[in-house]
């Protein structure tokens, strides 16, 4: 067990940040998964050691999180979620930089730079000023410095804010492939679903400074309910009273996209039925994968 | 078409208004404001020292307006003002463009010219008031046994008055600096403690290129003192023409500040 | 009728890097969504048509009036920035509060304004602390809750959806939408596709400081029809359903995908094919798992133009 | 045939205890402060003094050779550990001292802090020790440079041109000296820049705060001395009480009639107050409550 830790407590003031966090995490990717202000960017720094909690014992790669920070640091890499920066630098030099003050000789720290700026998609502006960098290539670059001098274990602290759609793709491709080196293991923050569903095999969803739920990625996943979402083409009305007369349910979500609930027992091919017989298109439709969604928004307190 | 025109004028200044309302809550309410406040009232600390030791001591006494006027000469002129001026002048424009508050501003509906002079009277009274406070306790307290004799006052208005006109040039300034170039307080901190310090010793006209010649053009020469070879070689403008040139400095770089700042482009990104 | 907002020949380079090219354009009410990925110029343009830049090349009018120094232009434009910057001393309360007075609002009417303001955004029993205190989340409802409080018509909003956790996003959408109805002009930007896609049909695509497309989402996907389209369907027979549609002569390509079990169809003809897909799926006792076209969302749109 | 495996791939090295963790930082700090406009020029402005003692040692043993440019009466100019004193403890080098502090010590912190770098630095294994120990060797470095190099070329210069150890036996301890009295002003400024510098994110403020206490403090001396005729004020200024000690480790005459000693107590408390502050304000995270 990599991340073990025992009843912690944390408040800012009056705040609570952290109540009586109890964890014990296998390897592989770690999802945590949270609304703003859950308290999950205040957990990763107990867990660093940033911050010392008020209450509560933890043990990291088998160091003792209040005694042994600095053995902690050294074999972890930290991805913080506000932009930072030395300005002035390169993006070599910075990582560099970086990798040298994790313990690297500067020789070694000087070509794993540049291996790692490969990596990470940097590297045609590896000799530009960090002031220059678009958002994008900062969040690469802050990936870049905390897998520099080869960390056993990775913090990441939401990765993919403020990133299009691509880079996101690209940032959530690049961290699944460090995790699955299997003496990696990666510890993401987000709350942002998809990219945790993506990359993780574990989940822990943390809301109001508790731990809600936690668990492995395909058992929360389960299907609960026969619910498939459909698009239209055609005359939907009738379709639709002719769906509910056997008793589906229906609700409209956004953007044209319906809900139908089925009772269990019922065999999906009616739906196709009914659309020959009404003489409409199917054009998009998937059983949905919404437990694990459901699960959050109940957990963070959204109404379905 | 007068009509208009004096709308215009009104909405000027009220925007103006607003402006300054804003600014002033905000810079008393700042942590660097404090600082410098510690700064300002330790000519309090110094006053209330001197006045102390004055009364147990049995010694020769000073009097206390020459105290006075000797601690306005050195600390304030050369000093406390420079430095105020200085740091909150720059501020009215820097500090936006630092922090990237400045969007917010651009986007209301006030003309830019009153976004500078409403800051600028903000941040002026803001440093008027830290100096006035200090240096009325000050006097208060070093004048404390003779507070009968009004003509103290009058020189206690006249120094108020050259301080205040100091500031008033100085910020003006230094605010213009500040929308100009970015290393502001370098530049400024060049000028304040180097040019205006130096030019004091060059012969003839060149005196008059530094604003300090034509705030100590306006106060009585004094005499004694460590600090008296700062006055050396003062060759006072008269009066009506140190004011006149305080006014005309003041007033042309609060309007060169105002056409900087509506025509330049700040960009916010670092 | 006078389009609110009208560019011609915008271009805006930093130096030497650019930030926008000659960007010639006519934006009218309702919700405009601005797309395109991390420095593809959004905020150059955003920043531009608040005239906060000055372009290099060419003019920007709101309303037919010039921008740049044009403050009487801002008590109906409300602008929320991209930057997480404030003054970090002030309580949310006094920030909203006094920004508002720079509108010459009267003291009870601006606190009136700021209030609502800090209701909408679900501030209220924040709005006394310092916003140096807030969490990212709260800040971005701040800034939001800035550029609507004075009630403009004209919002520009700098990826406002930035930062959020769903339920924020979902709120803000909401919100966007509601003065969407009172025939607001609002411009989103966003680097996002189902964010812009929730707001708005009517997109701009930005990218490398050019405009690459521009109008409805569908006219966009009439303007690439020529662009065959892929349809995925997971189900119990994929090979038999193939052999069904081979024949076809709208069918131009089908391919198995092995990995999902999925059979892939491409059609230039997506009317006939899924009018017939029921009928085909029924006969032959086909059960199906999922039906998608990869390609049907703005994703697609947008890599398609970039030539990806 | 092998293939370079494709994604992520491992470092083969190990890291390593290093006996200086905080050199890298050091490093970087020299470096950012010679990429700043004018710098050089300032720097090389501090040296300008150096150079001109230095001629002043040549001189004195070469003085035969020029008498006949000289008048009688000219000044002889006597390498004396009073000639040391004046070097180190002129108003022009602790000016310049002072410059360079704001140049390449006002943004050593407050940068950090502004740009949030110091979680870079604090999830590493770095202790906060070696962090502000690093910050701090930036000043060392520059400092290093305008005191003990200047002393201990002067002093070797000398022995060289004189051609006899006489220098070194009449004043053995005067190495020694140049060394004590470099370090105490080493050890001052390092701290008061530092503990400056953390005071703000705001550079500009920073700058300020440095430039103007410095000043402040001798104007203070100037105006309690100017109404008291009291020498012991001078506790108050920097300068004085830099210089007192100067003249103390130099051996020679003080200028103000008050004990070293108080003088050097001051500068410890600043120092003392300096390093509580910056303990308290350098932390991996900023807590708001």
């Amino acid at each position: 067990m990599s991340i073990e830790v025992k009843d912690i407590h944390f408040s800012y003031g009056k705040i609570k940040a952290l109540d009586g966090i109890n964890l014990n995490l296998p390897k592989g990717a770690i999802g945590l998964l949270g609304p703003n202000g859950a308290g999950k960017s205040t957990l990763i720094r107990i867990l660093l050691g940033f911050l010392s909690p008020h209450k509560g014992e933890g043990r990291i790669l088998g160091y003792d999180i209040k005694t042994q920070q600095h053995m902690i640091r050294r074999y972890v890499g930290y991805m913080p979620e506000d932009d930072c920066a030395i300005p002035g630098m390169d993006a070599v030099s910075f990582t560099c930089y970086l990798g040298e003050l994790s313990g690297m000789p500067h020789q070694e720290a000087m070509k794993r730079a540049h291996e790692v700026l490969f990596y990470v998609g940097l590297e045609e502006s590896r000799y530009r000023m960090l002031e220059t960098y678009s958002r994008g290539m900062r969040q690469r670059l802050k990936l870049a410095q905390a897998i520099v001098h080869d960390p056993k274990l990775i913090f990441l602290d939401e990765p993919s804010s403020g990133l299009d759609p691509h880079g996101r793709k690209e940032i959530l491709e690049l961290i699944m492939d460090i995790s699955s080196k299997k003496d990696i293991q990666v510890l993401i923050s987000s709350h942002i679903l998809s990219d945790i569903e993506a990359t993780c095999s574990h989940v822990v969803i943390l809301n109001k400074g508790r731990i809600v739920t936690e668990g492995e990625m395909n058992v929360l996943k389960q299907i609960r309910y026969n619910l498939f979402e459909m698009k239209i083409k055609g005359e939907s009305a009738e379709y639709f009273r002719k769906l509910q007369e056997i008793n589906c349910k229906i609700d409209y979500l956004d953007d044209g996209i319906w809900k139908v609930y089925m009772p269990p027992e019922m065999n999906s091919q009616v739906i196709f039925k009914l659309a020959v017989e009404e003489r409409v298109q199917i054009r998009y439709f998937v059983k949905s994968q919404t437990s694990l969604e459901d699960l959050f928004a109940k957990a963070v307190g959204i109404e379905g | 078409m007068d009509m208009k025109i004096k709308e215009k004028i009104a909405f000027f200044f009220t925007s103006m208004r607003n402006v300054f309302s804003f600014f002033l809550r905000l810079g008393l309410k700042t942590k660097k404001t404090k600082i410098f406040y510690l700064l300002s009232f330790l000519p309090i600390l110094m006053a209330l020292i001197i006045k102390f030791s004055q009364v147990f001591s049995n010694g020769r006494q000073i009097e206390g307006i020459f105290i006075f006027s000797n601690m306005i000469m050195v600390f304030y002129l050369q000093f406390l003002i420079l430095i105020l001026a200085l740091f909150f002048g720059t501020s009215v424009c820097s500090e936006e463009v630092e922090g990237k508050t400045l969007t917010y501003l651009v986007t209301r509906p006030i003309p830019k010219p009153a976004f500078i002079l409403g800051k600028y009277s903000a941040y002026t009274l803001i440093v008027i008031l830290m100096v006035a406070v200090g240096v009325i306790f000050s006097f208060v307290i070093l004048n404390v046994d003779n507070l009968l004799d009004f003509s103290r006052y009058k020189i206690f208005l006249r120094y108020m008055a050259v301080l205040t006109l100091g500031i008033l040039c100085y910020s003006s300034f230094f605010m213009f600096i500040g929308t100009f170039l970015k290393r502001s307080i370098l530049f400024g901190l060049i000028f304040s403690f180097g040019w205006e310090n130096v030019v004091q010793y060059f012969p003839g006209s060149t005196q008059r290129f530094a604003i300090v010649h034509y705030l100590k053009s306006l106060l009585p020469p004094s005499s004694g003192g460590r600090f008296s070879f700062l006055l050396f070689r003062l060759e006072p403008s008269s009066p009506g023409m140190s004011i006149f040139m305080l006014f005309l400095i003041t007033g042309i770089f609060l309007v060169l500040s105002c056409v900087v700042f509506s025509l330049k482009e700040y960009i916010l990104d670092d | 009728m006078m389009p609110i907002i009208e560019t011609k020949n915008l271009s805006k380079w930093y130096g030497n890097v650019l930030g926008l090219s000659d960007v010639t354009l006519q934006i009218d009410s309702g919700v405009t969504g601005i797309l395109g990925p991390n420095g593809a110029g959004k905020s150059t343009f955003l920043r531009l048509i608040t005239g906060q830049l000055k372009p290099n090349i060419g003019t920007v009018k709101i309303k037919g009036k010039k921008v740049r120094n044009n403050y009487s232009l801002f008590s109906i434009i409300g602008f929320c920035p991209e930057q997480d910057c404030f003054y970090d001393e002030l309580t949310g309360w006094q920030f909203l509060a006094s920004l508002l007075k720079l509108h010459n609002f009267s003291n009870d009417e601006a606190e009136q304004k700021a209030q609502k303001a800090l209701e909408i955004v679900e501030l209220s029993d924040d709005k006394n602390r310092v916003i140096r205190s807030y969490s990212r989340g709260m800040r971005q409802r701040l800034k939001f809750a800035q550029a609507i409080a004075h009630d403009p018509e004209i919002m520009i909003l700098d990826e406002p959806l930035n930062g959020l956790d769903p339920l924020g996003r979902r709120k803000i959408i909401r919100l966007i939408k509601t003065y969407q109805r009172e025939g607001k002009t609002i411009i989103v930007s966003s680097h996002v596709l189902p964010e812009i896609e929730a707001m708005t049909k009517k997109i701009i695509l930005i990218h490398q400081g050019k405009i690459f497309a521009q109008g409805n989402i569908h006219y966009i996907r009439d303007l690439i029809d020529t662009h065959p389209h892929i349809i995925s369907i997971k189900c119990s027979h994929s090979r038999e359903l193939a052999s069904k549609f081979i024949h076809e002569d709208y069918v131009l390509k089908v391919h198995f995908d092995i990995a999902s079990n999925s059979l892939l169809v491409e059609t230039n003809n997506r009317d006939k094919f899924f009018s017939q897909l029921p009928s085909v799926l029924i006969e032959n006792n086909i059960k199906v798992d999922e039906i998608t076209s990869p390609d049907d969302n703005l994703q697609a749109v947008f890599d398609y133009l970039i030539g990806k | 045939m092998t293939i370079k495996e494709k994604g992520y791939a491992h470092w083969d090295g190990k890291l390593q205890e290093k006996r200086f963790p905080w050199f890298p930082i050091t490093r970087l700090g020299i470096k950012l402060a010679f990429k700043k406009k004018y710098f050089k020029f300032l720097f090389s402005m501090t040296l300008v003094p150096a150079i001109i003692y230095l001629a002043g040692i040549y001189a004195s043993e070469r003085l035969e050779d020029f008498r006949f440019m000289i008048s009688e009466s000219a000044l002889f100019i006597k390498i004396t550990p009073a000639y040391f004193n004046s070097y180190y403890t002129n108003d022009f080098i602790l000016f310049m001292i002072v410059m360079i502090m704001v140049f390449a010590g006002a943004g050593l912190i407050s940068d950090d802090l502004k740009y949030n770098a110091l979680q870079l630095y604090f999830s590493r294994p770095l202790s906060k020790k070696d962090y502000i120990f690093g910050k701090a060797s930036v000043i060392v470095f520059f400092m290093f440079i305008v005191t003990i190099i200047p002393g201990v070329v002067f002093f070797i210069m000398k022995l060289i041109f004189s051609g006899s150890f006489k220098f070194l036996i009449d004043y053995p301890w005067l190495i020694l000296s140049i060394f004590g009295y470099s370090l105490i002003l080493i050890a001052f400024f390092s701290f008061y820049t530092l503990f400056l510098s953390s005071l703000s994110k705001n550079r500009r403020y920073v700058t300020v705060l440095i430039f103007g206490l410095y000043v402040f403090s001798d104007i203070l001396y100037g105006i309690f001395y100017g109404n008291f005729h009291n020498h012991y004020f001078s506790l108050l200024s920097i300068k004085c009480n830099i210089k007192q000690i100067g003249a103390y480790i130099f051996n020679q005459n003080r200028p103000l009639p008050v004990p070293w000693i108080y003088s050097f107590l001051v500068l410890l408390f600043i120092c003392i107050v300096a390093g509580i502050v910056l303990n308290k304000r350098v932390k991996g995270v900023e807590i708001v409550k």
